[in-house]
């Protein structure tokens, strides 16, 4: 990150209205980077079709928020978006693109299949169920596979990250946004229980007792 | 009859002095040192500032009118019409992670993008904007400009070699091999208009120009080099048709492949100053630089061109030369290698000789379409 | 009998070296699973001599997600699904041959509204699969403007289908047994009027692509497949054609209404990269003009003609349909037990995995410039040929 | 289907499937008419492209199970034979390997190996079968007769096992080297594979 965002901020704040100046400065820099979110150029599967329509289609056209640089090397890229399904034999090399990415680095997951496997959880032997298990995920975009203007609310969503989130002083500390309020007198855990209950008065599937036979896996 | 007209209203041919920064500065050394620091100091950050925001404005309108080109808007969030897009991008990449690989060369790799800029500047500064803007006025311009930007490939072959990446170094040899043949065409071009002119000081072949532009002064001469140049520049700017050490669907990212941050900026930054550079070039070598567009003879019309701002003549030619490359770069497909290689060996090299032996016919026998 | 098994380390082994300090020597350099021009996860590892193209391995598998494993633990209905993933750029004509395969087991016979919705949904899929794909040749070959112009223009065709069928890429429209739900009031009228717009957009494409230097320098004689190695390599749809076998299904063995439009074969002559680019212009023009012909006489009719929670059992044995997708000759072929309503065993003859073998054959001893050119005008699709 | 009951036969060298079509198509020269319009258990006859093919190739022999191409059957040794004879045989000039698989037929202990053979002059299909044991799954290679074979035949060896003799490039062509097992056979076990019965949770 290199001086400016390592060293400055000491002596900054020991200046008088240093910690004012620094706000300020963290202010900036957030902007610059939430309105230069440069993509790389990853797709696996058919999600990857609707990014480039929002990427490349003149009706939705990224570029508007600054983020149609799509760049062909991790090296200068800021942005990953995991499009498609990702299986056992693409996970290490989307591990391996992540990590050869700049600080700061962000990553949008699009589609059923990379929240959390989509169509091919079940009896599929190479499908990773959900690429938040390989690499951190800022926001996911569902669908299947979402709509360019799906895909256009959570970059917005991650520029909205981005400015309220990191400060010079704690790179790579994200504040996740908070899309919906809870109520003032429920909690979460009633919400799951409705939310469990509805789901099996739907399907007529015993989720407790699907649970328990299943094999949940213990790594890749 | 215009003349007549007008009587003594305008004054004709006005005569332009030249006064670069560079003289200023020795001038001042003679009467007051702390004159002459300031000077020096001006054109240090006058330089600096030009080259990064030059840098930017010529991203933004890149940006823009490929936006345009594609029936889209381009950048609109960041201020008006994402004016400011550049800036939210050039801070962004300022601080950036810097990746170095660890099996790279370390030392090349750390000097490869500073070699680029630094043959950047040095030819930005022998542009010769107006009369009084030019920070140096060499009395081998030309060779001097040819040199340096020849310069600017060795910043990409160390690039190439030091990232240890197949794919740069395949993009650092095509760009080599790009360089060295395509600098042969620009500079057969640029030995047409210094026969011409009599001159390789840039300000002097610009003043040549006071009865009007080489380009058609030249007769077809002038015309078929100004075409080799802007094919040649095209080529060794890398930019589409002729983008191969990047080209992004062949070489993923060509020789900067391994760059991040600052270091692929200073790639990124000279890339389009060097579009500038090439552009500014041809204006003032063809097209009379920041010389008013003037018809021998023809006082009183030559003097209404006079009242435009010479700075602003140059602007103009030099932004027509920059739309013409980018216009270019969004309609044209991308050359294969050895059909790029080809093109100049085969097709461009042997125009550009016959070219040159017409012009050297022309200056003996004084066969100037004006001749007056 | 000792068969051996190798691996991709033992393939890529380099045996010749250099002799002396003059000699070149050949070096493999990998590209993909990410590379731009790879159209997703396609991984070649290039054999190369300089510049020079000596051998192409397509490394596959970096999204084979077990299609036919999870194929056969679903129904027909819900394989169909699955189908949508694999091409999805031609979706409904995957969606049509399973249909067809179960129609064709359960000797189901349709009405003329159902096959006149399936082929005219087919032509519009066709087209938008090819105007995407005229758009990605140009990115290919470094022109990023025609990618925005073929983006521009399929556009309006999705919103057809996002009008009728409520997607925009992965269809599940045409069942067994017939089609979704019928088409929206606005359909007629709105696919006269994209055709309307998108004929002269054709010819707006010729322009700046085809009649353009560059690309005739860039595909002319590039990638030459001679029919004979084309049929051995079991190539099928616009490549097989480019190289003069005029093999269409449509034609050949007509399905849907196929065999009541006009409509010709565009065959090519040499099967170099140009040929295979015209093929396809050409049969944007000829979809067009089938959709002509088929938009103002769709009949009238029921559009489900099989009861979607019924239990679907094929009779036992082995099935097999197949049909002409936008990228080749896609078969389904299913072996069912007679008495559960999943598949014993499913099948797709993918017409990319076919297809992409060729990428070989055809860049031996060309530049890296012509292998992006090759593998763009083979036009694959990786989840298809990975399943 | 409207009047086109199978896009595959209906060529005029092939005939209409095996079994009895509801609304044979006009044109096919059907050598069995009754057969299909009686609609009565009976065997039915046999397509004119196998009694062909089976009078030409002694080693062919018609296909017993039920398929709606026309089918035919070989042993695993007379396979590179039998096929190099329908592809150069100018009658049936089979020129395109159309596909090959396979099936795991685990409860005969046996993988049954189909061919699909398209000829672009005659337009017809034919399938060639062949079964092999499951736990010696070896058979010769026809990667000499076509091209497209070499890797048909490496897609059936990742995902059934099946060993081709003579491949020249054996070796997986969607899963890694290290893959253990493989995983379109039906006793294939894997930890990381989750399955759901549906029928079993209701």
């Amino acid at each position: 990150m290199g001086l400016a965002t390592e060293k400055a901020p000491e002596y900054i704040e020991r200046m008088p209205g240093g910690s004012f100046m620094l706000t300020r400065m963290d202010q900036v820099i957030n902007l610059a980077r939430a309105n230069s979110l440069w993509p790389l150029t990853f797709g696996t599967s058919c999600c990857a079709i609707e990014m480039m329509m929002a990427t490349g289609a003149s009706r939705h056209d990224i570029a508007r928020f600054g983020a149609e640089v799509a760049r062909p090397s991790p090296r200068q890229a800021d942005l990953i978006i995991i499009a498609g399904t990702i299986v056992k034999r693409m996970a290490p090399r989307l591990r391996t693109l992540y990590e050869q990415m700049a600080e700061p680095r962000y990553v949008i997951a699009t589609g059923a299949c990379t929240i959390s496997g989509g169509p091919f959880i079940y009896h599929s032997y190479t499908t990773i169920r959900g690429a938040d298990e390989i690499i951190p995920v800022d926001v996911y975009v569902p669908g299947c596979p979402p709509r360019p203007e799906a895909l256009f609310y959570g970059l917005l969503t991650l520029q909205k990250m981005i400015k309220s989130g990191e400060t010079v002083r704690k790179p790579g500390i994200r504040k996740k946004p908070v899309l919906s309020a809870l109520p003032p007198d429920v909690s979460m855990k009633e919400i799951e229980a409705q939310m469990q209950e509805a789901l099996e008065k739907d399907s007529e599937v015993d989720v407790e007792k699907t649970r328990q036979g299943l094999k949940w896996p213990t790594g890749i | 009859m215009l003349d007549f007209l007008f009587g003594q209203l305008v004054a004709t041919h006005a005569t332009f002095d030249v006064v670069t920064l560079s003289d200023r500065t020795t001038q001042a050394l003679a009467e007051d040192p702390w004159l002459a620091a300031g000077y020096a100091l001006l054109g240090l950050a006058g330089v600096g500032g030009f080259l990064s925001l030059l840098g930017m404005a010529l991203i933004y309108v890149e940006r823009k009118v490929a936006a345009h080109f594609q029936c889209r808007l381009g950048p609109m969030r960041v201020g008006w019409h994402g004016m400011l897009q550049s800036v939210a991008d050039a801070i962004k990449l300022l601080l950036k992670e810097d990746i170095i690989p660890d099996r790279a060369d370390r030392v090349l790799f750390l000097i490869a993008p500073v070699f680029s800029i630094i043959a950047t500047t040095l030819g930005l500064i022998l542009i010769p904007m107006s009369p009084s803007l030019q920070v140096v006025d060499l009395n081998i311009g030309v060779i001097f400009i040819s040199a340096v930007s020849s310069f600017g490939v060795l910043g990409i072959l160390l690039a190439g070699w030091s990232s240890n990446n197949k794919w740069s170094l395949l993009g650092a040899m095509r760009a080599g091999a790009q360089f060295i043949s395509y600098e042969i065409s620009v500079t057969l071009s640029l030995l047409v208009v210094t026969l011409f002119a009599g001159s390789l000081q840039l300000s002097e072949i610009v003043q040549s120009q006071q009865d009007g532009w080489w380009i058609w002064r030249g007769h077809i001469v002038g015309l078929v080099a100004f075409f080799v140049f802007l094919i040649a520049s095209t080529a060794e700017l890398n930019r589409p048709p002729f983008d191969l050490p990047e080209a992004e669907s062949e070489l993923t990212g060509g020789f900067h492949t391994e760059y991040s941050g600052l270091r692929f900026s200073f790639f990124f930054l000279a890339e389009f100053i060097n579009m500038f550079i090439a552009s500014a070039l041809a204006a003032t070598l063809f097209l009379g630089g920041w010389m008013p567009f003037h018809i021998g003879g023809l006082h009183t019309f030559n003097g209404l061109m006079d009242l435009i701002p010479p700075g602003l003549w140059f602007a103009g030619k030099t932004t027509f030369i920059i739309f013409l490359i980018m216009w270019v770069r969004w309609t044209f497909p991308r050359l294969r290698v050895d059909q790029l290689m080809r093109l100049e060996w085969k097709f461009l090299l042997p125009v550009g000789f016959i070219n040159l032996f017409a012009a050297a016919t022309l200056v003996i026998t004084k066969l100037y379409f004006f001749p007056w | 009998m000792a068969v051996k098994v190798s691996t991709l380390d033992e393939r890529i082994k380099l045996t010749d070296s250099a002799d002396s300090p003059l000699d070149t020597q050949e070096y493999f350099i990998n590209m993909g699973p990410q590379h731009p021009a790879t159209h997703g996860v396609l991984r070649l590892m290039l054999k190369l001599d300089g510049e020079t193209v000596r051998e192409v391995i397509p490394v596959l598998g970096y999204i084979h997600r077990g299609i036919e494993k999870i194929g056969e633990h679903s129904t027909y209905r819900q394989f169909v699904h699955l189908t949508d993933r694999c091409d999805y750029l031609s979706a409904m004509m995957n969606n049509w041959a399973v249909s067809l395969m179960v129609e064709k087991a359960l000797k189901v016979e349709l009405n003329d509204r159902i096959e006149y919705i399936r082929t005219i949904m087919a032509e519009l899929e066709r087209i938008q699969s090819h105007m995407l794909w005229w758009g990605v040749l140009g990115m290919d070959l470094g022109a990023f403007t025609p990618f925005l112009y073929g983006f521009r223009d399929r556009e309006l065709i999705t919103d057809i289908f996002e009008e009728t069928i409520g997607c925009r890429l992965t269809m599940n429209y045409i069942q067994p047994g017939g089609v979704m739900d019928d088409i929206h009031p606005n359909f007629v009228d709105r696919v006269k009027k994209v055709i309307e717009y998108a004929k002269p957009k054709i010819d707006e494409y010729e322009e700046l692509l085809s009649g353009n230097v560059i690309i005739q320098e860039r595909l002319r004689n590039v990638g030459v497949l001679s029919a004979d190695k084309a049929t051995s390599l079991g190539v099928t749809g616009p490549v097989l054609r480019a190289s003069g076998v005029p093999l269409d299904l449509r034609r050949v063995a007509p399905y849907g209404v196929y065999d009541k439009v006009n409509f010709e074969v565009a065959v090519g002559s040499v099967g170099d990269c140009w040929d295979r680019y015209w093929v396809r212009i050409e049969e944007i023009r000829q979809s067009m003009s089938m959709i002509e012909q088929l938009i103002d006489n769709i009949p009238a009719g029921k559009t489900m003609l099989m009861k979607p929670a019924k239990k679907t059992v094929l009779p036992e044995g082995s099935h097999y349909a197949q049909l002409e997708t936008a990228r080749g000759i896609l078969g389904i072929y299913a072996v069912s037990d007679g008495v559960s309503d999943k598949p014993v065993r499913i099948h797709m003859r993918s017409p990319n995995y076919n297809n992409v073998w060729s990428a070989d054959e055809m860049t031996r001893d060309s530049r890296i410039g012509d292998l992006v050119a090759n593998v763009s005008s083979i036009d694959i699709v990786v989840p298809d040929i990975d399943r | 289907m409207t009047d086109e009951a199978s896009p595959d036969n209906k060529q005029p060298e092939s005939t209409p499937p095996p079994a009895p079509t509801p609304k044979p198509a006009p044109a096919s020269p059907a050598p069995a008419p009754q057969a299909q319009e009686e609609q009565v258990e009976k065997e039915p006859e046999l397509p004119k492209l196998v009694v062909d093919v089976c009078a030409t190739i002694g080693e062919l022999k018609p296909y017993a199970s039920e398929s709606d191409t026309p089918a035919v059957e070989v042993a695993p040794a007379d396979l590179v034979k039998s096929l190099t004879t329908l592809r150069d045989n100018p009658d049936f000039a089979f020129s395109m390997l159309m596909d090959h698989t396979a099936i795991d037929r685990i409860d005969d202990g046996q993988f049954e190996l189909v061919y699909r053979l398209y000829s672009i002059s005659t337009l017809s299909m034919l399938l060639v079968s062949t079964k092999i044991p499951r736990d010696n799954p070896v058979i010769p290679t026809v990667c000499e007769v076509w091209d497209i074979a070499e890797w048909q035949e490496r897609e059936v060896y990742d995902l059934f096992g099946v060993l081709y003799d003579n491949h020249p490039d054996l070796r997986r062509v969607f899963l890694e080297d290290d893959w253990k097992g493989f995983p379109l056979r039906k006793d294939y076990e894997d930890d990381f594979m989750l399955t759901l019965d549906v029928d079993k949770l209701r």
